[in-house]
Order: C-alpha cells, then sequence, then structure tokens
C-alpha cells in the first residue's frame, strides 16, 4: 500500500488534519500513519467508506508502553568557580515524556489488501490518556480496547462498555505497563523453586 | 428463516426488556460449567427462557504470556505459544515463526515449508475433529461423537509426537525453519493417516449431518449476518460460514500456499448449522491440500543456515504477521528496540475477537440454545485470555 | 421420513460397536499399565544429564557452563559452577556443576535446554510415571537424581544418540591428533590427558 | 492377618478381608472426579477419559459436572489469581472423603507462567493435594499412573489413631478459606495455616548450598 498516496488522500478528506509517517525500520516494511486526536475519528470512518481503500476489517489493536526517555549529554559552560571564570563539564539531562500508544492493524475483506497501521499516542503516561475508540467504526476492537485500558491504562472516550476486562475489577494496577512491578509472592517457598527463579532473573 | 438484522434484534428485546423488568433473572454461566471449553463466563439476563442480555467475563485463564515473552529471549517465546491454542501448537508456532522472520527478514527453506504446511493441515484436522466433537457433547450427544473425534485425533497426535516429541506442545518451528527433520518412515505413516482420514468423515457425516435432532437443534440457531461477520472482526470458519470469501491461505498466500489447489468452503446462512458443515467441508480441503503436500515435498535443508538460535537480535523496527489459524486470523505484532527481548509481543487471539459478536447471535435464543452457539465459535481458554 | 438421520447415526455407531469385535482399529483402548503404547523415539518429558562410563560423578559431561540456565524459558534449572577443575571422562581438565538442579514442577519439557547445550551433556528422557505426593521433596531434583548413563540416551533415543556419539568420537580423535601432532613437537610431552584423576572427583559432594 | 497366609488363602479360593481394607476398596474403587478443567492439562484429561486411554477401568466413569457429587478434583491446568477463588470454592463445596490430584506444572507450582502477575504459585497455598504430577502437560498415563497413586494411597490409609482420613477426623478442616480479590494481589496470598502443613512435611535445602559459597554469577 502506498502509504504518501493514502496520506494526501486523508488530507484531501478530512481538512485540517496532520497525518504523519511513521518509518518503520525493520525488513517487513510496515509502516504506520500516525494520527492526531482531534481527527482520528472522521479519518477513520474516510478509511472505512473510501470506495478504493475500504479498509472494513480492524485485525488487530494493540497498546504499547513507552516509558519516559532521559538522554543525558555533557556539555561545557562557562561559570564561576571560586571567584574565576572557568569552562566546566556539565551533565545536561533532557526528559521527554514517555507517552501510551494505540495501533491499529486494518484490513480490507473486499479489497483483500492490508495491513494499515494506524497509530495513537497519548500526551503522557500519567495524567493525559485519554484516546478517542474506534470500536464505533470497527466493533472488533471492544474487547482489545477494553484489553488495552485493562492492561495499560488508556481511556478510551465513547467505547461503549469500557471495563476491565482481563484482571478483576478491584484491580488497581495496570501490569503490561514497562514501569510495573509485581506482587512479590515467592517469598513463602521453603524450596529452590524461588532461588532459582531469583538467580534467573539476574542473567 | 427470516433474517433479522442483530441491531433491530436489539432493539425488539430491549423494549421487550423494558416490559418485564422484574421477572429478569440474572444468571452467571460458568467460569466452572460444563459447557463453556474451560473456565469461561457469561453473565446472562433471562427473561424466562430467552436471553435478554449477555456479557461475557474473561480473564480466568489470563496467565501474562504476553508480559513474559517480553522478558524472555525471542527462542524462549516459542514454547510459550504452543500454550495459546492448546488444540493447535503447530500453527501457532508457525505464526509467531513468520512473524519474527518478517521482523528479521529470514528466508525458509523450501522443504521447511512443505513440513509446516503439512503440520498445519494435519492441526486443522484434529482441532475441527475435536471442535465437532465438543459441539455435539454440549448438545446433549455426551460421548459418542467426541469420543470418535478424539479416536482421529490420537492418530494424528501420534505423528506430532513422534515428529517433535510431544503431543500437544510441540514447539517445533524455529526462526528459518523446522527443529529437527522427518524422522524415517514419518511421511509414509501420514499418507497412510491422510488416505484413511476420508473414511471417518464419512462416518461422521453419516452420523451426524443428516440426524433430525441436530438438524431441528442448529438450522436457523444464532444467525451471523455477513455485515456484522465483517464489523466484527470475525475470522476463520465463522466468518466464511456467514459468507465472506476471506481465507488468508488464499489471501496473504503465506508460506507456499499458492502452489496448492484447493477451494475455500463458504456458508450461505451463517447459522449453526453452517459453521458446523464448514468445519466439516474445510477438513476435506485440508486432505486435498495434505496429498498434493506430501506429492510434492522436496528434499533438502530445514533450516536457515544464517540464523542463530542463541544470541538473536533482529534490528529495531516492527512486523505483524498473520496466518490462518484453524480457528481463524492468528497474528503476532512484534516491536523489536534491537534488545534479545521483544519490546512489545501481542498475539491477535482469533478466540477473543470471534467471541465479539457473541452477544448479538444469543439475544433471544434460549439457553440451550447458547450453549449450542457457542460451541461453534470455537474458541480456545488459552488464547481467549492468553 | 422422521427418524431417517437418526437411525442412519445408530447404524454407525452399532458398525462402530460390533466392528469392534473384528478389527483392531476400532477397539482402541490400551489397557494402561498392564500394556502400553510403544513410545515415540523423539518422545520427551524432563531432562537428564549424561554421563560417560561407569561412575556418574566422574562422568559427567556438564561443564556448568550456565548456558542451559540462562536459556530456559520457564527458568527451572539452578546451577552452581564449580571454583576447582576436575579431569572428565577423557581426563581433560574441567569445571563441573557443583549444584544442578532442575525443579520438575515448573518445567515445560520444550527441551531448548538440550538444543543450546554445545557440550552434548542435557537429553531428554521418556519417563513419565513421576507422581508424587511430595511437592517439595519429590520434585525438585539434584545432580544424582538427573544424571543418566550414555547407554541409558542410547536405549531411550537410539538414532539420535548414535549421531552424537559419532560427533563425539569425531571431535575427540580432532583433540587426540592434535595432541598428539603437539607431542611430536614438543620435546617434553605433557598432554592434559597425563594428569592424575583423583584429586577433584573425592571433593564433589 | 498374616499376609502370607491370606495369599495362601486367596490361592486356595478364600478370601478374607478387613473391615478397613473393604472400607477403603471400596472408596478407592469409585472415585469420581469433578469435571474441571483449566487449561492445557484439561485437554489430556479428557484424552485420558475417551476411549483410547479410558480412565473408567479404574472407576472414575463419570466426570460429575456437581462438585456435590465428586469426590475427586483434578486442578487441570494453571490457576490464575482470578480463578483461585472459584477453586477454593468448589473444593470447600465437595463433600467428603475428597481428595485433589494437581496435574500439571501449573497446578503444582504455577510451572512456566510462574513469572506472571496474574498466576497463582501452586493451588497448595489454597486447598492440600493428595498428588502431584509433574510435566506440561502430563500424558495420558501420567494420569492414570497419578490415579493409581492416588488409589494406592487410599489403600493404605488407616481408619483409626492420628493418620485417619480427614472425613473420620472431625477436627480436620474440610474447608479452607476462600481468597479476596485485593487492589494488586489475593487477600490473603496464601491459606498461611495450610501452606505451613505442607511445608513442614518435608523441608527441603538445597543440597550444597549450605557448604558452598553460592558461585558469583
Amino acid at each position: 500500500m502506498n502509504l504518501e498516496k493514502i496520506k494526501s488522500d486523508i488530507e484531501a478528506a478530512v481538512p485540517g488534519c496532520n497525518v504523519q509517517i511513521v518509518v518503520n525500520g525493520s525488513p517487513s516494511g510496515q509502516h504506520s500513519l500516525l494520527l492526531e486526536r482531534q481527527h482520528v475519528f472522521e479519518i477513520a470512518k474516510f478509511l472505512q467508506d473510501d470506495s478504493e481503500l475500504h479498509l472494513d476489517y480492524c485485525s488487530n489493536v494493540t497498546g504499547v508502553d513507552w516509558l519516559d526517555t532521559e538522554t543525558s549529554e555533557k556539555v561545557k559552560v562557562q561559570r564561576l568557580v571560586d571567584g574565576v571564570e572557568q569552562e566546566v563539564e556539565e551533565i545536561r539531562k533532557t526528559r521527554s515524556p514517555g507517552y501510551l500508544e494505540a495501533v491499529y492493524h486494518l484490513y480490507s475483506m473486499e479489497k483483500k489488501h492490508g495491513p494499515l497501521v494506524l497509530r495513537q499516542r497519548t500526551e503522557n503516561r500519567t495524567d493525559q490518556i485519554n484516546l478517542p475508540s474506534l470500536t464505533p467504526i470497527w466493533r472488533s476492537a471492544e474487547f482489545q480496547e477494553r484489553e488495552i485500558f485493562d492492561l495499560y491504562g488508556i481511556i478510551f472516550e465513547g467505547h461503549p462498555d469500557l471495563r476491565r476486562i482481563l484482571m478483576w475489577d478491584e484491580f488497581e494496577d495496570h501490569p503490561m505497563r514497562k514501569d510495573y512491578i509485581e506482587p512479590n509472592d515467592y517469598e513463602y517457598e521453603p524450596t529452590p523453586h524461588d532461588a532459582v527463579l531469583e538467580k534467573s532473573m539476574q542473567h | 428463516m427470516e433474517m433479522i438484522a442483530p441491531e433491530d434484534q436489539r432493539t425488539a428485546q430491549s423494549a421487550a426488556t423494558a416490559k418485564s423488568e422484574d421477572a429478569l433473572l440474572d444468571i452467571s454461566l460458568g467460569p466452572h460449567h460444563p459447557s463453556t471449553h474451560g473456565v469461561f463466563r457469561m453473565d446472562v439476563v433471562l427473561d424466562g427462557e430467552r436471553v435478554v442480555k449477555l456479557k461475557p467475563v474473561f480473564g480466568y485463564l489470563h496467565r501474562n504470556h504476553e508480559k513474559i515473552a517480553e522478558s524472555v529471549s525471542y527462542l524462549a517465546s516459542m514454547p510459550y505459544t504452543d500454550r495459546l491454542d492448546y488444540m493447535c501448537s503447530l500453527t501457532n508456532n508457525w505464526a509467531y515463526a513468520l512473524t519474527v522472520e518478517k521482523l528479521a527478514g529470514i528466508q525458509v527453506p523450501e522443504r521447511a515449508e512443505y513440513i509446516r504446511v503439512i503440520t498445519a493441515e494435519l492441526t486443522r484436522l484434529q482441532n475441527h475433529a475435536s471442535t465437532i466433537g465438543f459441539l455435539m457433547q454440549e448438545m446433549g450427544a455426551s460421548g459418542t461423537p467426541l469420543m470418535y473425534a478424539f479416536r482421529e485425533r490420537e492418530i494424528i497426535l501420534d505423528l506430532f509426537e513422534s515428529l517433535t516429541g510431544s503431543r500437544m506442545m510441540s514447539n517445533y518451528m524455529r526462526f528459518g525453519g523446522c527443529r529437527v527433520d522427518l524422522p524415517y518412515g514419518w511421511l509414509k505413516q501420514t499418507e497412510k493417516v491422510v488416505a484413511e482420514f476420508p473414511r471417518f468423515l464419512d462416518e461422521f457425516e453419516r452420523l451426524l449431518s443428516s440426524n433430525e435432532i441436530l438438524l431441528a437443534r442448529t438450522q436457523g440457531v444464532g444467525v451471523l449476518s455477513k455485515k456484522l461477520a465483517i464489523q466484527g472482526g470475525i475470522t476463520g470458519p465463522m466468518l466464511r460460514a456467514s459468507g465472506v470469501n476471506y481465507d488468508i491461505r488464499k489471501v496473504d498466500k503465506y508460506g507456499i500456499y499458492d502452489r496448492f489447489d484447493f477451494r475455500v468452503p463458504i456458508g450461505e446462512h451463517g447459522d449453526v448449522y453452517d459453521r458446523f458443515m464448514i468445519r466439516l467441508l474445510e477438513m476435506r480441503e485440508s486432505l486435498k491440500i495434505l496429498t498434493q503436500a506430501l506429492r510434492d515435498i522436496t528434499a533438502g535443508p530445514i533450516m536457515d543456515t544464517k540464523t542463530k538460535i542463541r544470541g538473536f537480535r533482529p534490528k529495531a523496527g516492527e512486523a505483524y504477521g498473520r496466518i490462518e489459524s484453524p480457528k481463524g486470523e492468528l497474528g503476532f505484532f512484534l516491536i523489536s528496540d534491537g534488545s534479545p527481548q521483544p519490546y512489545r509481543y501481542r498475539v491477535r487471539p482469533p478466540s477473543l475477537i470471534n467471541l465479539t459478536v457473541l452477544e448479538d447471535m444469543c439475544l433471544g435464543a434460549s439457553v440451550a440454545d447458547t450453549v449450542v452457539i457457542f460451541g461453534t465459535v470455537d474458541i480456545v481458554l488459552g488464547e481467549v485470555d492468553r | 421420513m422422521l427418524g431417517e438421520g437418526i437411525a442412519k447415526g445408530l447404524v454407525e455407531t452399532a458398525r462402530n460397536f460390533f466392528g469392534s469385535y473384528f478389527t483392531k482399529d476400532r477397539l482402541t483402548t490400551v489397557q494402561y499399565p498392564e500394556e502400553r503404547l510403544p513410545q515415540f523415539e523423539a518422545a520427551r518429558n524432563f531432562p537428564f544429564l549424561v554421563y560417560d562410563g561407569g561412575d556418574w560423578q566422574a562422568g559427567l559431561r556438564c561443564v556448568g557452563c550456565q548456558i542451559c540456565e540462562k536459556e530456559c524459558p520457564p527458568k527451572c534449572i539452578y546451577i552452581e559452577k564449580s571454583k576447582d577443575k576436575k579431569p572428565d571422562a577423557v581426563g581433560k581438565l574441567q569445571f563441573y556443576p557443583a549444584v544442578f538442579n532442575i525443579d520438575v514442577s515448573v518445567c515445560m519439557s520444550c527441551q531448548i535446554c538440550v538444543e543450546v547445550c554445545p557440550f552434548e551433556a542435557i537429553k531428554m528422557d521418556t519417563e513419565f510415571e513421576l507422581s508424587t505426593d511430595d511437592r517439595f521433596g519429590g520434585l525438585l531434583w539434584d545432580k544424582a537424581q538427573l544424571a543418566k548413563s550414555n547407554e541409558h540416551y542410547r536405549k531411550i533415543h537410539p538414532t539420535e544418540a548414535a549421531e552424537v556419539d559419532a560427533r563425539l568420537a569425531e571431535e575427540k580423535a580432532k583433540v587426540d591428533a592434535k595432541v598428539k601432532a603437539a607431542a611430536e613437537n614438543k620435546t617434553t610431552p605433557t598432554s592434559p590427558g597425563a594428569v592424575q584423576p583423583g584429586s577433584g572427583a573425592s571433593s564433589t559432594q | 492377618m498374616d499376609p502370607e497366609l491370606k495369599n495362601e488363602l486367596s490361592r486356595q479360593g478364600i478370601f478374607t478381608t478387613t473391615l478397613e481394607e473393604l472400607y477403603n476398596w471400596g472408596r478407592k474403587s469409585s472415585v469420581w472426579p469433578l469435571t474441571f478443567g483449566l487449561a492445557c492439562c484439561a485437554i489430556e484429561m479428557i484424552a485420558t477419559t475417551m476411549a483410547r486411554y479410558d480412565l473408567a477401568r479404574f472407576g472414575a466413569e463419570i466426570f460429575r459436572p456437581s462438585p456435590r457429587q465428586a469426590d475427586l478434583m483434578i486442578v487441570a491446568g494453571t490457576v490464575t489469581k482470578k480463578m483461585a477463588p472459584q477453586v477454593v470454592r468448589l473444593y470447600n463445596q465437595m463433600p467428603e472423603p475428597k481428595y485433589v490430584i494437581a496435574m500439571g506444572a501449573c497446578a503444582i507450582s504455577g510451572g512456566p507462567f510462574k513469572q506472571g502477575y496474574n498466576v497463582l504459585k501452586g493451588i497448595d497455598r489454597y486447598i492440600p493435594v493428595d498428588v502431584h504430577i509433574p510435566g506440561c502437560p502430563p500424558r495420558p498415563e501420567a494420569l492414570m499412573d497419578a490415579f493409581i497413586t492416588l488409589q494406592k494411597k487410599i489403600a493404605t490409609q488407616h481408619l483409626t489413631g492420628v493418620d485417619r482420613p480427614r472425613h473420620l477426623n472431625p477436627d480436620a478442616p474440610s474447608e479452607f478459606i476462600v481468597p479476596e480479590f485485593g487492589a494488586h494481589d489475593l487477600e490473603p496470598p496464601k491459606n498461611l495455616k495450610l501452606w505451613h502443613i505442607t511445608s513442614n512435611s518435608s523441608p527441603k535445602i538445597p543440597s550444597t548450598a549450605d557448604n558452598n559459597e553460592p558461585g558469583k554469577d
């Protein structure tokens, strides 16, 4: 599928939207489109209804957790040290906030083509974690978006039934996030069962 | 039977609900229930004998496959994929191997492709046979059809065991090929099994297909419209029973499926009977593929020599690979960050997504029909909850 | 006619029932434990450690390299590498596993340990009658329980064992040739095989 | 009675028995399992009951869907934390005498999925287990072997004394606490009373870890 063409088609059909192509470095060559949350719904509608694309089948919906990244670089700075101006090396850290991502894989059952990969990103990982739900367009996203809500904590606006799906309702964490710490319940075993596991974690 | 659009059905039912709110009965089918294929649960609201609301509840077999896979090497996830859909470990292996091969750009030798096709089609045979067996069990045909199905399944499992070493958890495929070559005499044995399988299918058809009770219980029950099937992302035999011609073996032509001559059975009504018959017909098509593959299989290497077993690190990137597993589209989505562990490992489970429309199919049906409809979705809990 | 389909089905079950008196493939029951299915050569259940020769402590092929421990998907192998070296079956000084435990209550029989082992030291056993009422004692196997002779390996996986034996013999021949060549070149022949065994063997356990 | 004499008598066609033996024989020959499959092992459990392996030959012909009619719970598969309360509840609903077989790695210890956040690390944290079968999944023969082990265990029980079976001992607990769902984990994460009983029965320490320093890694 020609992503450049789809991108221009989308931009023509949904005025004012900003679509970016995310390049995929692997030999699979499945590049994806990054959508803005304001126009996701219209774009999805367009992709489904467009006579040429007709992406009527949403196969896979996935959450991905990208942690906050911290890059540090050494910078030389002029600074007063003991009254004399000197050049001092300083480590400057730039923090780029992480985000949660929802990835959609679209196919067309009628035209038998695909996949078109769509991505939506949240602002950060803590409080601005809302994304528009695409369940009203492709119902197959219903359980998968619920699963992302359960395991990653993305809140899908417009989802008809957004509850926890795999974990119990009282559960509070989002276990698929990279920084989730699971309850430690190995310690009670009076055998090397836990020693085995503990040691294996060091590898 | 007159086709009612599910949306209309829903509104009709909710109108009925409003009338007799106090007479409704909430029951929880499962997670321990003889008909729910393991630990599946449905919260059903009944108006008399009719279902007015049905909410599936998942997670009773959520084994954190994805989380574990993100902490171990690519190879180490291979045995875990066996335990996803534990009836068909070999197709799971294939789907995962295929995705990693896409991710890292690995070529598979021809012989390995043939072995993969043969094992995958054998898997389809035993899965469909036992699915029908379980379906009959749930319909009240206690024992007999299931026992016949398992008799054949055991014969195929023997083939798997002599090839892979294990009856169910094969852990057989590797990135860029297969783990071991076929043992001496395996092809002969498989040919014999394939040649004798139609006898079982004939027997099964005589036993079931024209049985009046079965017809009464299945025809016109649990109708799934074409539109809703596509909307709901249904795949596999269930989708084709609703009349959509979509088989990934034909669409993607992954592996070497373009070399085989086979047809895709398509249903007409999308009811339980169609879904049952599609599986019987698919088994016959699988046999066709098997005969051709066993005839054409070539000698040669079974592993891509450039691929490392240990210390496998694909380049950073992502790939989504999918195959037509016996249950539907089984996909894997992998994101690599260049380390030995996948950054994101996702399974697209056909069983879970095929359950999306369970409520729509069951609305207005009786409890006994719900069990039958549920049986034809053909789920395995290991895959639903992962 | 109503009931025709049911009658057809009943004929089919009757054919199976009576057929089971005449044909073997309709009578599938295996009278376990008196009667057993033939074991396939490829069959696998839990790993064991192969040793050469008669003494399991001296002959273990395992050198405690911990590759299998690292690669094991469910992390059920626990190895502590020895600090000293002792001669192996051919007399070469090697490290050995001071502790080698496999937790079979976790093992998933995937045989990845077998695949990654560069020393042909760990193989899959076919024994499956392992039920026990002792979870902690009965399901954690130590080195002594895991060690099984090469003869046992040959018995359960004949083809595979023959290949492995041939490969090992070839490697050994290569090493021997090298040692010989080295001995001929040098005036004072000292090969690693000349070290007297015995010093390390007693301190294993 | 002297076992030799008993053998001799039975060869002559005279069968002797004690009340205890007769009672145990009756118990062991009709152990009805609960239709209770959790995961992969359940398929092997079904295969065991099918024509080829035929568990019915051991007196377990009927798998009862209701816990009220079952004697044996075969915990066949991974017990997740979400499922654990239901498993314990089912166990509590079974009438005495009742037995538990932990089939497969997952039921014994969490098995390959042990590292998962939602996987219970062994069902014996909540209910007592009589027989463990390792394997992933155990072959049908292995399940039958476990069944025979269980029958042997029943046959050797004494009806009086300290080690009498639980259903003859009014002080022994027959029901165990059902865990509750907590915010992060099950509450309690294990039944301490039961867990100690299991762990004291055979404390096992790594064989050489005491004398040797652990290898630096």
